[in-house]
């Protein structure tokens, strides 16, 4: 039994994205054990609907701030493929020069401001995006992606109140997958019900279901709307599910596999594609030919990572900070 | 013309104020209070509450705002009450503005300027005395600065405001009440600067112990020791060629710094000279810190925790074994 | 770097035999530690160290038997260096221990020097040695003012004082006739230069009647050989030690700010070189020695000072000095005093002059002489006090 | 030994004190040690060296008698 598909055109935009992104991880994990891809890698897969479902909703002119659970995020906002892969090797094409790698992914053309990797940091910095966007009387949106764990942290708390008394044009979007790293929502916080926590900064609050792209992508039409339309902020729950452990380190060990296995039944690829069979708008052949550019997207993205140069030691100091700076107005006085 | 430190600082914020609508001040009671330490006083009125915003008591939060802002094209002044207060903050100014323009490879520069309040001799007690400019200046991707003049007072805002990158800038407690004829002001923000040329001992100092180091110089002028006075001004990163000059020309050296000796900017500065002038070095070098002690109430014990002028003088008259 | 030495482990014992040591070169030792163990032919005994350290060298070998007394390995302070060159010293053997052991003058047996990073490399550059260089600095360091200086005198001492270093005889020993005098010149201006800037010197002068020394020295002169002949600068000095040893406070050395006081007088005896400036080198032990002994060895010395084959002690032993300039008519010396000393005294002509001897003027042989002290060490007081007694003695020359 | 012989050993003995002496500069008339820089105890090692090698002694009360370096020659000639 599926759910009809309101816009079946869209449906299937939203289930290549998802595709895409799915493709690109699994590539990932594998990369990851031939050590090509080092350090963190934190994998979306189960939750490609949250991104999928957002981003469409949001202009060139609106501004993303992510987690370090970003790869899907910076490739839907259009950060190539190749740029993201590259980045992952470490290499001078990737789109942070291979200074940021997996967790730092960032395109100042896109205006996808990262890929930060202190639980909670990017809000604050949403809010100072948003108040110069309302300072400069720019009509953009500011969308921060977050989890469930960081609303345990001051920065959230600190970030609602201001965006909320200053009302500023923040979209902020928890991506609840229920774990803060490897602890259960009910053990990290004390209201599991986390619009409430939202809601009592006096802003719209919005919930949908994580694992349905649709779900989501409505939802948040609703509230990216919100936000600019009454221009203070909104927030967006999106209860969600990563079927991988947190990062390549993780044993996953503080989760029952039969949790897993049930929300993997809710896979929201497979999911929608199935509604999309069923509403007659894919067959085998064009989900085949789906799969098969996302394969050759990634081949193509590991190709070009596997033949690009490193970054020259000789430039390890660059871009710490600004050439010539320092000048200021005049001599030491 | 004559002005205090706290007119300067003033003066300089009006200034950027009036002439760039992309600054504005935000912190906590910088409004409607005119500022805790009142460099601010009737900005509100003239400016209003967008140039000039009051923020809670969220450090991190308007603070990381600022460096959003900044991200986002505007020129933030963020005033922290004191960097005790600061480290509040300090996710948002280490582990976001100071990185953010390597880990993206050179796309984004965060031109944010953050001034806090920072040193002891106010009988503040051990949560607003502290002296953590080295916290900073061990940072890269930060730009420090300690104005310890009136003129860098009133010219270091305009050059840090001309930066494209995160500037942090210490203003001394003890300093805002300081009165001094100020010329030219205009300045760079790298070069240290002698502040009394001399010939036979570097004192190398910044910020609130410059007026201390120039007044044991005087003394010991007296006693026959002609002391160099070098104002680092910059504290990342660190003029070391000024450092080095001063010492190959007389050989000694005594680092006044009112940060603790453990892990100090005196520390730094020593063992670069040390790399960088072993042979230069007519004697081992010295370093006039605070005790270690969180900075206590009674002034008395604060005064004694401090560095003073007797114990640069003794410091110098040892490094020169007189 | 300190010595371990035996110690003696019982009223009677007067040597030992090493059994084993318990230690090893680069061992941390604390105070209290059991080190070796020693047979005193009673039993075997432990013996203990009495400071910290770090075992530097062993000097003495299991099987071996010593005197109490003897040192049987160093230790080093912790962070000090081992001594790189062999423990031997070099060149002249050296017959008392240089000054006290204060770290300088420095470098002897292997002692790392004590040298600011400054002064190192200015001696570098100019090849200086510093052993036996005084250090000025903090902690005794030798440093860059006393390199300057001990590299201009690295051919000479002072005029009436500077005690030129065991290198800086070396240099100029090596140095031909003809550098000489430009060389010995530099070392004069840098030693005197420092003297004046850094010693507040006093003056202090008295005319002494020398009717009976020269009369009792005449007489003694006459029946002897020209060989056993004695000179009344002899007299003089000897008097000066004799004095000395009556006021003790103008002999010895000014140390990191302290003066420490020498047992016996090393006078210094300035000689001069001719064109070449003068040296200063001592006398040892002027007091315990008879006239006759001291005419000897000045004589020695002044020919060796000639011919530029003084030994390095001899130029830095000196715990005084005395210098003569009554040959070239002088009345007065207002001598400067040579670091680490603190005391020059001077001698004038000696001429017959009219002298009141109880209540009437009379023709008497006189000689004016001057002290010239470290007001840092003594005050006028004590000066006063030497020149008494300097008097004193000169009116007893039998008793000298 | 005549008297130019003579004059060389004392001249020989004179630069062994003072090596700087140049022979031909010394005037036999006037003071030896106005001419040559002598303090006493280099006259004494001078007189000692005459001593050592010509053998002939020279009593204290004689200092005087011996001011120039002619007088030095007579002196010695007479007692040789």
């Amino acid at each position: 039994m599926t759910d009809p598909v309101p816009d079946a055109a869209l449906g299937v935009r939203l289930l290549t994205d998802m595709l895409r992104v799915r493709r690109m991880e699994e590539k990932c994990a594998e990369l990851y054990g031939a050590t090509k891809i080092r350090g963190f890698l934190h994998l979306y897969i189960g939750e490609e609907a949250c991104a999928a479902g957002v981003l469409p909703t949001l202009t060139e002119a609106d501004n993303v701030v992510a987690t370090y659970r970003e790869h899907g995020h910076a490739l839907l906002r259009g950060i190539p493929l190749r740029a993201i892969m590259a980045e992952m090797f470490g290499k001078a094409s990737g789109c942070a020069r291979g200074r940021g790698g997996s967790m730092h992914l960032f395109d100042a053309s896109r205006r996808f401001y990262g890929g930060t990797a202190i639980v909670g940091s990017g809000l604050p910095l949403a809010v100072g995006l948003a108040l110069a966007d309302r300072t400069l009387r720019r009509p953009a949106v500011t969308a921060c992606f977050f989890g469930d764990g960081a609303m345990a942290e001051g920065a959230f708390h600190e970030s609602a109140n201001l965006a909320a008394l200053w009302q500023l044009p923040v979209l902020f979007v928890c991506e609840n997958n229920l774990y803060a790293m490897g602890t259960a929502l009910a053990r990290h916080q004390s209201q599991t019900e986390l619009t409430a926590k939202a809601a009592s900064y006096n802003m719209p609050v919005w919930s949908a279901d994580g694992m349905d792209v649709l779900a989501v992508h409505a939802a948040a039409s609703e509230a990216v709307a919100s936000v600019r339309d009454e221009g203070g902020p909104a927030f967006l729950e999106l209860r969600t599910y990563r079927f991988r452990a947190h990062s390549m380190f993780d044993p996953d060990l503080y989760r029952e596999p039969a949790e897993v296995e049930t929300w993997k039944q809710r896979d929201p690829i497979p999911g929608l594609a199935a509604r999309l069979r069923a509403a007659g708008a894919l067959d085998d052949a064009r989900l085949a030919a789906l799969d098969a550019a996302a394969d050759a997207e990634v081949a193509d993205a590991v190709a070009f990572a596997e033949a690009s140069d490193w970054e020259p030691v000789a430039d390890l100091l660059t871009d710490v900070v600004t050439p010539a700076s320092g000048a200021g107005t005049g001599g030491a006085r | 013309m004559r002005m205090s430190y706290r007119e300067a600082v003033r003066a300089a914020l009006h200034e950027a104020l009036v002439a760039d609508p992309r600054v504005f001040l935000m912190g906590e009671d910088v409004g409607r209070y005119g500022g805790s330490y009142a460099v601010s006083k009737g900005f509100y009125d003239e400016f209003g509450p967008e140039r000039i915003r009051d923020a809670p008591l969220s450090e991190l939060g308007f603070v990381g705002a600022g460096v959003g802002a900044a991200l986002g094209g505007l020129r933030p002044v963020v005033e922290v009450m004191t960097v005790n207060f600061s480290l509040l903050a300090l996710d948002q100014i280490v582990n976001m503005a100071a990185v953010y323009r390597h880990m993206s490879g050179g796309q984004f520069s965060v031109p944010v300027v953050i001034r806090m309040a920072t040193g002891a001799g106010r009988q503040l007690g051990a949560q607003h005395s502290h002296s953590l400019e080295n916290w900073y200046a061990h940072v890269p991707g930060l730009r420090v600065v300690a104005p310890a003049t009136v003129a860098d007072a009133r010219g270091m805002l305009p050059a840090a405001l001309a930066e494209p990158d995160p500037v942090v800038i210490f203003e001394h407690v003890g300093l805002y009440n300081v009165e001094e004829e100020v010329g030219d002001w205009a300045c760079d923000l790298t070069h240290a600067a002698v502040r009394r040329p001399g010939s036979d001992v570097s004192i190398v100092t910044y910020g609130g112990s410059l007026p201390k180091a120039l007044a044991a110089a005087a003394t010991l002028a007296s006693g026959g020791i002609d002391a160099e006075v070098l104002d680092l001004r910059v504290l990342r990163p660190l003029d070391r060629e000024a450092i080095a000059a001063s010492v190959r020309r007389t050989h000694r050296v005594v680092v006044v710094d009112e940060g603790w000796k453990t892990g100090s900017l005196a520390g730094e500065v020593v063992a670069g000279l040390a790399e960088e002038c072993l042979y230069d070095l007519d004697a081992a070098p010295r370093r006039v810190c605070s005790a270690e002690v969180p900075i206590p109430y009674a002034k008395h014990l604060e005064d004694a925790a401090l560095p003073s002028v007797d114990g640069i003088v003794a410091a110098v008259r040892e490094v020169c074994g007189a | 770097m300190r010595e371990f030495t035996l110690p003696s482990l019982g009223a009677d014992m007067d040597s030992g035999k090493l059994i084993e040591w318990l230690v090893k070169p680069g061992d941390v030792v604390h105070k209290g530690q059991v080190v070796a163990v020693v047979d005193t032919s009673k039993a075997a005994i432990d013996v203990e160290i009495w400071f910290d350290g770090i075992v530097g060298a062993l000097l003495t070998e299991p099987g071996e038997r010593i005197d109490v007394g003897t040192v049987m390995a160093t230790i080093l302070a912790p962070g000090e260096e081992m001594p790189a060159g062999p423990e031997e010293p070099v060149e002249e053997p050296v017959g008392e221990p240089v000054g006290e052991p204060t770290g300088e003058p420095s470098g002897a047996g292997g002692v790392r020097l004590r040298v600011s990073p400054a002064a190192r490399r200015r001696a570098a550059e100019l090849g200086l040695d510093l052993t036996g260089v005084l250090g000025t600095g903090p902690g005794g360091a030798i440093t860059l003012a006393d390199v300057d200086a001990a590299g201009a005198a690295r051919a000479a001492p002072e005029p009436g004082t500077a005690a030129p270093t065991a290198s800086e005889v070396e240099r100029l020993e090596a140095a031909s006739p003809a550098e000489r005098p430009a060389l010995m010149r530099q070392a004069i201006a840098a030693a005197m230069s420092r003297s004046k800037r850094e010693i507040p010197h006093y003056y202090l002068a008295e005319t002494i009647p020398l009717a009976r020394a020269v009369a009792w020295l005449t007489e003694r002169n006459a029946a002897r050989p020209i060989t056993e002949r004695v000179l009344m600068a002899v007299v003089q000095l000897k008097a000066v030690a004799r004095a000395l040893a009556e006021v003790p406070g103008l002999n010895g050395f000014f140390l990191d700010g302290t003066f420490r006081p020498a047992p016996v007088a090393h006078v210094g005896v300035a000689i001069a070189l001719k064109q070449a400036g003068l040296v200063a080198p001592a006398l040892h032990d002027v007091a315990a020695k008879d006239l006759d002994t001291l005419m000897r060895e000045l004589t020695d010395l002044v020919a060796r000072a000639r011919s530029w084959t003084l030994r390095s002690s001899e130029l830095s032993d000196a715990t005084i000095t005395v210098t003569n300039l009554g040959e070239e008519g002088v009345e007065t010396v207002f001598g400067i005093i040579t670091p680490p000393q603190v005391a020059v005294v001077g001698f004038g002509r000696l001429a017959v002059r009219p002298f009141v001897v109880d209540g009437a003027v009379a023709a008497v042989p006189t000689v004016t002489a001057s002290l010239a002290a470290d007001h840092r060490v003594t005050d006028g007081h004590t000066g006063a006090l030497f020149l008494a007694a300097l008097h004193d003695w000169l009116q007893r020359p039998d008793e000298l | 030994m005549d008297d130019t012989e003579l004059r060389d050993a004392v001249v020989a003995e004179l630069r062994r004190i003072a090596p700087e002496v140049d022979a031909d500069d010394l005037d036999d008339r006037r003071p030896l040690r106005r001419q040559v820089d002598l303090d006493s105890l280099d006259w004494l090692r001078f007189l000692l060296g005459l001593h050592d090698r010509l053998g002939v002694e020279i009593p204290e009360a004689d200092y005087p008698q011996l001011s120039t370096l002619g007088e030095v020659v007579g002196y010695l000639r007479a007692r040789l």
